[in-house]
This record gives C-alpha cells, structure tokens and sequence, in this order.
C-alpha cells in the first residue's frame, strides 16, 4: 500500500504558526492528511486551520496521539526540533528546513538513529503516499497511486519525473524526498528496504545525483534485493570540486562522480538513462 | 566558505597551533619590506583558492629581500588556473626534514567527522587517498565523544609518523579539531606539518572551509566570506544571496532545485552547448529574484542565451511565468532566452509566455535544443 | 565541595545570571556599610553550609541601615544546626511576586544528570520531592547532547511556571547547566528563582556543590575548597589528604576502605558507642598516614578511645600492623586503642601488636565491644 | 563455572609501566592470569615482567588477541583509556583507578553502553575467578572455587566477607567487585543476571551500602531470579546527607537509606543480617 505514511498517520507540524508551516499545514490538509496537532513555544492553546497549537512536542503528541511530525522551524532551531520530535517519540520526524549546519547533523542523525524514531531530512520536500497522506512539501497533484515506489535526493528534478510518471499512468506507492544535505536523516540504504517489505510497491525508482557515496552504498543493497529497480543520476556533466548550491552536490577526491554511481548501478542491474525522459518506459518494462 | 592559506593560519594560530613568522602583502614594495623585517630567507606564497600553486610557479622561496621583491613582481598579478594573484603571503622559510598531513573533514558514508594523518604530507593528498589510501590513517570521530587523545594516537601511530614527532603532533591535531568545531568547517587540514631540522613541529600550510550553512554563528566571518569567491559573478551571486556557480561556457542556466538545474546542465551538454553557470533560484520564482538572477547571469560576457528551467509545484505555472515576465522585462534583454515551464498550472503559463519574445519549450531537452542553436544563430 | 551562597552567585553571575546587588560582610559595621550603599531594604543572610537558615534565625530583612547592623550583630557568630555564623551576605531585599526552583544535580539511578524545575521554590525542595514530588519536572540529560531548549521548555511548562516566566527561566537554566558542566558541580540549583513584582526575574539563592574528583581542572577553586569544609577538623583533613568525616560521638574509627568503614561504624553503634568519625585511609596503610589520622581523630577532644579496623588486601598484615605501631608511637597517646587486623599474614601482625600497648582484637564485633568498653571506662 | 573471566582470559594492562600497573601485573601473573600485554603510549617495544608493551590499545589486540583490558592510569587519563579499550574491542574493560570526575564517566559509561564491552568500575577493585584468573586488586589468597557468587560495591569489607566464606569452605565461583562510585559502569542489576545464567553458581551474596539506589533496583530483578540471594548493606547507621570518602556513599533526599534497602531486599525474600559475620551461616543454608 505505502511506506511510512498513510491514512490512519496522525500529523504533528512543528513551527505551524510560521509563514511555511501554515501554508503547508493548509495544502497538507487540502490533500486529506490528518493534521492533528501543531506547535509553537508560547503559542499552545491556539490554532491554526482549526488545528490545535501546543508548546512542546511532548504536550501535542500526548493530546492528539500524533506519530509523524514535520518541521518547518528555521535552521538553527531545527536540530533541536528534531531531537524535541525523537524524544517524544514519534515513529517518523520529516525535517523540511534547508540551511542546517552540517556538524549540527552530524550529532543529530547519529543521536536519533539509536531512538525508536526515523528522520527524514533536512532540506528534503517531505513524502506522500499518493490519494492518503502527504506530509511536506511536494505538490499532491503529480501523484496518482500505484505500484512505483519513489526515493529521490533532489526536489525539482523528482517532480519533473513523478509527473511524468503520472501523466504515463505509472502510479506510486509512496514517494519519498530524502533531501540532499550532507548527512541526511534517511539514505537511499534506510528507505530501499521499505520498498522492498512493501507487497503492493512492484518497483522502485531511485534519483540520485553526483556527490556522497550513497548511490554505490545503494547499489550494494540493491543486489539483493528481490524488486527491479531504476535509476537516474543527475549531474554528469558538473565540473569536480564545485559545489552546486545547498544541495550538497559536490564531486571532490575521484569520489561521488556520476560515473562511478552509474556503473555500480549498472554492475548490478539497475538501468540508469542518460535522461530523464526515459525513466518511464523503463519502469513500464520492469512492471512487465 | 574558502578562506585563504593566510587566514587559516592566522585561525590556528588563535588556537595556538605554531605557524611561519610572515605577513601577506599586496605589492612587491610590501614583500620587501616583510622580508626585511624577518631578516632571512623567505618564501613567497600566492594567495588563490586552488590547488598546485607549487608547480604553477605561485610559491617561490627568496634568499635576500632583493630577490624577495623580484619574485613577488612575478607572483603578484600571475594567473593561475583561471585566477588572478592579488595576494601573497611573505614567510620565514623553514628547514625541512619531514613533511606530515593532518586533516579533517565529513566522511558522509559515515555520517561522521574524519581525522586523517598522513606520513606522505607536503603533495597533494587527493592524490595520495586515490593512489595509495594505505598511507592515510583514517578515525571517525563520535560527535557525542569529540576527538578522543587516543584517537589521535591510533591515527599517529597507524600513519607511521616518526617517534619524536608523535607526542608534539597531538597538539596540532586536538587544535585542529577545536578550529574545525568551533569554526563550524567543513574541511580544516595541516599540509604539510612540517618536522624542521631543527626538531620542532611547525605548520607550514593550512587550509580551512567553512560551512556556509553555519555563517549566522560567525558574524565576523562575514568579510572573509566575499572574498571567499574567487570569481567576481560568484561574490557577486553571494552579496545578491543566489546559489551561483561559474561554468565557463556561454548558456545561461537558470532553475529551481539543484538537481532540477544539474539536469539541465546535462541536457545542455548532450545538446552541444557549453553551460554558462549554474543557478538555482529555490522555490518561488518571485519577480525580484528571477530579476536577479536574470541580471547576473547576463553579467558574464560570453552569455549568448539564456535556459530557464522552472519546475511549478505548490506555486503555480502562471505565477511563475509571470515572475518570468515581469523579471525580464525589467532588463534590457539581448541575448534569446528560451523557458521551460511545467507543474501546476503549465498550460496558463505558457500562454502567458506566448505573449513575450521569450521562447517557450514543453520538454527540459526541447529546452536544451532550442537554447544551443539560438545561441550558436546570434 | 561545597561553596558558600555568595560564592555560587558570583559564580552565575559570571555566566549571566542576573543577583541582587550586595555584599559579604564579617561585622556589623562592614554591614552597616553595605546597606547604606545599597541605599534600600536588604536582607542579611547568614553563609554556612547548611539548610534551614531561615526557620533558625539566619535571615533577616531590614528597612534601614541602622537596623540591618542590629541585625548583623545578631546572627554573627550565631550557632546554627552546630555552625557559628561567620559571614553574611547582604542584598538588596526583592519584592517577590513567585518562587521558582530550579536544579541539576545527577541521577544515579539513570546514570545522568538531571534538570529538575518546579513552581514549587523557596523552601526546602527535598521536602517537595518527599512530599509532592508531582511538583518537581524532572528530565534527563543525554551527555552526548547536553541540555537541549526544547528539554527546558518540557520542564517549565511541565512544572507549571507562569507563562511570562517561561521565556526568561530559560537563560537561568541554560546558565545554570553551563555552570554545572565547566564546574563539574554535582549540585547546581537556583532557589527560589524570584519572579518579581515588577515581572523580572532573579536568582534570588544559589547553592553549588562541586564534584572533589574534579578539582584538578579548577586551580582556582582551591581556596574556596578549604572554606567549604564546616568543621575544622573536616578542614584540617582535607589538608592532610584524608577521607574524614566528623560525627559527633566519642569513639574515633579509622579504616580502609568506605565500606568497611561504615561497616564499623554500623557495629560500633550495635554494640553502644557512638562514633566520633568516619575516617578511611585507603589501601597500604603507610606509618606517616596512620600517624597522620590518628593524630586528626585524637585534634576532636571528645574522642575518648580509637578503633582500627584494617583489611590487610595485599599488603601484608604484619606489615600494616607496623605501620599502626610506628605511626602511634609518634604520638602521645592518653587514650585506648583497640586493632582489629585481619587478612593476609595476620597472625604476624597480631604478635607484633601484643608486644605493645595497643589492644588487638579478632573481629569487627568483638574490636566494637572492646572499644566502647574501654572508652566508657576511661 | 565463572562470570566474565576465566582461565582462558587474555588480559592486557593499560598503564602497565606505572607503579601500580607494574605492582599488580606481577601480582596478577603470580595468581595464574594470562597477561599478554600491557599499554603505554610512547612505551611501545619494552617490556614489563616479559610481557609486551605497546603504544595503543588498538595495536595490543591485534598483536595479542587480549579480550580483557584492566586500567591503571591516573584520573584525569582514564575516561579517554576507558574509551579506547571499548574501541578497541575487548569483551570486558576493567577500570581499577579511583577520584575519576562523575560527568566524565556519565559520558564515558552512556557511551561503552551503546558497545560491545563490559565496562567494571571505576573505583572498583577488579574481579576474581578463583584458581583461575584475577583481574585487579583483590587479594588471590582469600579465596577459593566454590559454588557462590559475589558481587560487591566496597572493596575491603567485600574482602572481608569473602575471606570468612573462604575460611568456612564457601568457595566462589567468581567475586565481583563494581566498586562504589556513583556512576560505575556494571551495577548490581548489570551482573546478577550473569550469576543466574551460570551453572555453577548456586548461590549469589550481594554487598551494597548506602546511596544510590542500586540496590533496590536489584531487589526488583532478585525477584525474577530462581537462585538464592544473600545481602548484606554497610552503613546503617551513618547519618544522612553525609558522604563518606570517595565511595560516594550518600544518603540524600529520604533516597538510599540502609533501612530502604534491607526493606527492598527482605520484601523479595532476601535475608540482609545486621552483621556481615552472619553472612556464610545464610549462604550455608541456601546451599542444603
């Protein structure tokens, strides 16, 4: 049916009462999220959409039984948001804020990841269980429900190719925007997986881009994994050792190229086009 | 954020890291008179954010001030990978016996903070990691730990460095990593750490990034951070708060997303044109900021197009188109712009567009095409 | 150790906490002055290290200058719980409109710090704790993270601090964890936390204990490590580098190791004496440093008889109890005391004890029954 | 037949050429145990009593194959020691040094929790599995293989107690001793059920003393335990708010109180004698 998200999700908006947080809280809704609790410190017994605003974490996720939480707080209050959402125990924290320092990550995903909690994010839109839930940032209108399941690095470029999906009819079970900071919460290695439990997902789509090594640790993964996959990697023509806005695409050290990521993809049987355009028919293919 | 060899050094020499006696200068009169003052042999070293300054001839030792100067007439001015030298830093030259590389940066398979040692310092260590990992010793750093005194014993010991160098380098790398913590770095090296004839440890050159990410906790860094860019369009594109980078060829790119934008650098590429740059805008696409954008894209002279590539989402295709509008309009616009536009509301938005002389494209390799021959046509 | 209140604020104060202004005084004039500087209402406040000041007398209010050195002249050299006043601190009197507790302290149980906050301030929050602990929000301090803002805001808003409180505790508690960390405290606590009339908030009392383990990282605590010890004898021990705690009774204990100490003490109590002290002396059991306790127990002149109780371990008997010999033969001794030996080679120690005056003993019990025996005869 | 050591234990020292260190690890080789290496950075290359010295503990297990790690530095080096002999990866890290600072080991004990070893102490005098191996301080002569179990926070009145069950014929299969600091890296919760899951060990005698409340969390797991359990708690009749020495024992706050203990202990069937002379009469017993 999905991953990490669905109807029954009870959605906790950290920072609601923000310009982002409420215009996302309004189009989550829109979309038919449950959107059940909100916070902002100092601004508990308010709301926002109808959607009542608490304190802390702990208070909104002991009223309303909310077990996913998104975070629209600026970068310097978001490590500590998401630390506020592991330690009140929601099964899934989405960090949608870019601009996170690096270091402040670093002991944020090495602490959450010995909690009971997954973090998505930072800098990442957020997912959607098409037709259900979606919680962050991605337009609700590019999905249709089916059997593709989508994780993807980039923002922009992954609606390009969910849309195009869509308008070929190849529906998606969840799409997942891992986001492409440095060091994410989630990796291509922590999401597959899911995939891959998934009964209704038949296959998966993944978009990477050049920089890091998480394609290739992917790789590794998809060998033995028993659903067809397919790829697409952005960034083949970038020069090395520039660094491609937040996004953290950045090729230094013969590591993290395009190429590499192609051929330890395509060493293990992963299609990788060289556009984008041919991402559908491929997956068409493999629906079979 | 790149800063130069000579502010890095003057960064951990605040935390009391050992470096040359020297001063940076902008003149050959100045390299002189630096040289005069240290009152003996020097090492004049062009102060540009790239590697090999060595072998392109950038780093130049001098026996007399005399000579000092002659060698900084060259230096000063030289180009060197695309960039001007309008700095070098004036040192006392030290007596080498041994030359050592300490290093710290982000393992991102990881997920954590590496300290790298390294007995082969002094060259390029990329080299090294590619040809012969073996001779760095890699430790993963524990954020909830920092870097632990026997940490750095296990990378000195395993990276072979000499006995007598062992206890002193241990300073070097706990003040190191104090820099690259507090300093919120990205990368903070040592390279090389040099073990005099003399017996004592001293660095001889440091490099140090800073996350841009972390600049709101470093107001003071704030001067270095333009001058971090070596291309006037890239300081340019960070007073104007745009994620720029220069490409060197003559298609503009603009879009929104990194990867949406690298997309289109590949299309570009696989319709055989050269991308001017990269930028990306973010979400939005307000008026303002395509205008800026627009603007300094177009500010780099071998511009001969310009490629927007804007994918809707939440906000609308209409809006964004007439941000488009409204953004170019405000130019006077010479160069053909062609704009791919598509999400929500696409087919508003390029109605709109059909009212312009900008050139609209359904697909990111229709754009492609179209941009490359208008470019190559003017 | 402990420190006094007028020290743990100036501590805070360093690390931004906003404290009446005031002073420490030694007399009734030094007071006087104080108060007249101060130019308002002040309280006078009595330093020792003990609870319960107020309820005993130790803090007084007083409109004018006059009567604050009335005051002073009162509670100076004043006796309370067994502590003669020898201080006060004097500050401007605050117009007290809430009472907050705030605290870090270490839980033992969890093995970490934790930060306690509660509505509930400006009595004795172990009473609270005992009482209603409901009223105390406690959470837990993850070393690897530290104290994080949105733990602080669980905690106030948990413990029920006024909404316009809630805001300003945060920079006391950040201050206060701060504080706990660079100091190694082992006690950290603001209380009450006064909210004021005129809605600002202050630290009105603070407590500091810091971890003894630690003092090697604070060489400049040293001096306040001496005053922390009340008792003189606790103060004269803590020079000479022994574990000493004072009592009361009259039976002096000296042993090694914590455990069988308080094991003798237990027994001495079982058997109808009232011990003096709790004095370990640690492994080996050296002549200087039985010399060196014997001499602290015997400075408390109501010690009327002494008991060893020594393990031997791998040190051997024979040779501690040579150790005891050579140590008390240094000393005049006028009153009795019984050795309990045991452990390797105690038979020989035993021999070489009876060839003195000291009584030797075969076990805890009957080493117990001998002493307070011989005291109660004596 | 033993908990956590035996003769096939191979022990490396950390700190093996300071005055203790050396003390001891002739100490420990004349009881039988197999010290195959010893410790001192910059020291690498000598030797101490014949055995091996290296310059880390990384190097040590390698050459060595050393699974037990006993550490003899001075306070202010033993929390990064503690460290490297988890890093490095032994199954057990005995911590003999004492006046270690408490904020320090509430990071390092956090930290060796989330690793494979066993950190023993600080402040504690080590373990002993008679006629086998002896790790620490505790005296070899005072005790012999036998069917109880022993685990201690004091050191000398554990000595104590142990040489009367020796003297009695009490043998132990192994004597532990966790040492009293407030924050030690074993409790007694950590090493009972090592006792309950042993063969050999047929009856276990606990020695705790006042403070802290590992006792009574002991008591709660005794209950679940099917072996026989003797106490016995030092310091009844201290007064309360007092510490006494460096073991950290402190009664504060109505917490840790002797009489809360015994109380805890008894209400699960454990006897806790008013003297420790008792205590073989009670084992003795339990044995039938």
């Amino acid at each position: 049916m999905s991953v990490l998200i669905n109807k029954d999700s009870r959605v906790l908006v950290q920072g609601i009462t923000g310009r982002e947080g409420e215009f996302h809280t309004r189009q989550m809704r829109a979309y038919g999220t449950q959107v059940v609790a909100g916070v902002t410190p100092g601004k508990g017994g308010q709301a926002v959409d109808t959607v009542p605003v608490f304190d802390t974490v702990a208070q909104a996720v002991k009223a309303t039984g909310a077990n996913v939480s998104v975070i629209f707080v600026p970068p310097r209050f978001a490590p500590d948001a998401c630390l506020e959402a592991a330690d009140a125990g929601v099964d899934l924290a989405v960090c949608i804020t870019e601009g996170i320092p690096i270091n402040d990550m670093v002991a944020v995903v090495a602490h959450i990841r010995t909690t009971q909690t997954r973090l998505l994010g930072g800098n990442c839109p957020g997912l959607i269980t098409p037709g259900e839930c979606k919680v962050g940032i991605m337009p609700g209108n590019i999905v249709i429900p089916g059997p593709v399941g989508l994780v993807a690095r980039s923002g922009t470029l992954t609606y390009e190719i969910v849309s195009r999906l869509t308008r070929e009819g190849l529906g998606q079970t969840t799409c997942v925007g891992i986001g492409g900071d440095p060091v994410p919460g989630q990796r291509f290695i922590d999401v597959l997986p899911l995939f891959e439990a998934d009964p209704h997902t038949k296959v998966v789509v993944m978009i990477g881009e050049i920089g890091g090594t998480d394609e290739e640790d992917a790789a590794e993964y998809i060998r033995t994994m028993t659903k067809p996959v397919v790829a697409f990697i952005s960034g083949r023509t970038a020069p090395p050792g520039k660094r491609m806005g937040h996004a953290g695409a950045i090729v230094s050290g013969g590591k993290g190229t395009a190429q590499a990521k192609v051929e330890a993809l395509t060493a293990v049987g992963v299609p990788v086009p060289i556009s984008s355009r041919e991402v559908p028919a491929l997956v068409r293919e493999r629906l079979g | 954020m790149k800063i130069h060899e000579y502010q890095a050094k003057q960064v951990l020499a605040r935390y009391g890291v050992p470096v040359p006696a020297g001063e940076v200068a902008t003149t050959p009169a100045e390299v002189r008179a630096i040289a005069e003052k240290l009152g003996k042999r020097v090492v004049v070293k062009s102060q540009v954010h790239v590697g090999g300054r060595g072998k392109a001839g950038g780093i130049k030792l001098a026996d007399t001030p005399d000579e000092a100067e002659a060698v900084a007439s060259r230096i000063l001015g030289m180009d060197i990978k695309g960039l001007t030298v309008e700095k070098v830093l004036v040192e006392e030259a030290l007596n080498i016996a041994r030359e050592y590389y300490l290093g710290i940066t982000l393992d991102r398979g990881a997920q954590r903070n590496v300290l790298m040692v390294s007995a082969a310092g002094g060259v390029d260590i990329e080299e090294v990691a590619a040809e012969t990992p073996e001779k760095i010793a890699r430790v993963l750093i524990d954020p909830a730990l920092g870097l632990r005194d026997y940490q750095i014993r296990d990378a000195c010991y395993a990276a072979g460095l000499d006995r007598e160098a062992i206890a002193g380098a241990g300073k070097f790398l706990k003040a190191l990593y104090q820099t690259y913590i507090d300093m919120d770095c990205s990368l903070a090296e040592i390279n090389p750490l040099v073990l005099t004839a003399e017996g004592t440890l001293i660095a001889a050159d440091g490099k140090i990034n800073i996350d841009d990410n972390a600049m709101y906790r470093h107001a003071d860094l704030a001067d270095l951070a333009e001058e971090g860019q070596d291309n006037p369009l890239e300081a340019e594109a960070h007073r104007r708060g745009l994620q720029y980078v220069y490409l060197g060829g003559d298609i503009g790119i603009i879009g929104n997303g990194a990867g949406l934008v690298m997309g289109t650098l590949d299309e570009v590429k696989d319709a055989g044109g050269t991308p001017a740059n990269f930028l990306d805008i973010g979400g939005g696409a307000k008026a303002e900021v395509v205008a800026s954008a627009l603007e300094l894209v177009l500010m780099d002279p071998n511009v001969k197009g310009v490629l927007f590539n804007i994918f809707g989402g939440i906000t609308r295709g209409d809006e964004v188109a007439r941000g488009i509008i409204a953004g170019s309009a405000r130019l006077n616009i010479q160069v053909p712009i062609v704009v791919r536009l598509t999400g929500t509301n696409e087919a508003e938005g390029r109605a709109l567009l059909a009212q312009t002389t900008l050139v609209p494209a359904e697909t990111m390799q229709e754009a492609a095409a179209k941009i490359v021959e208008l470019a190559r046509a003017a």
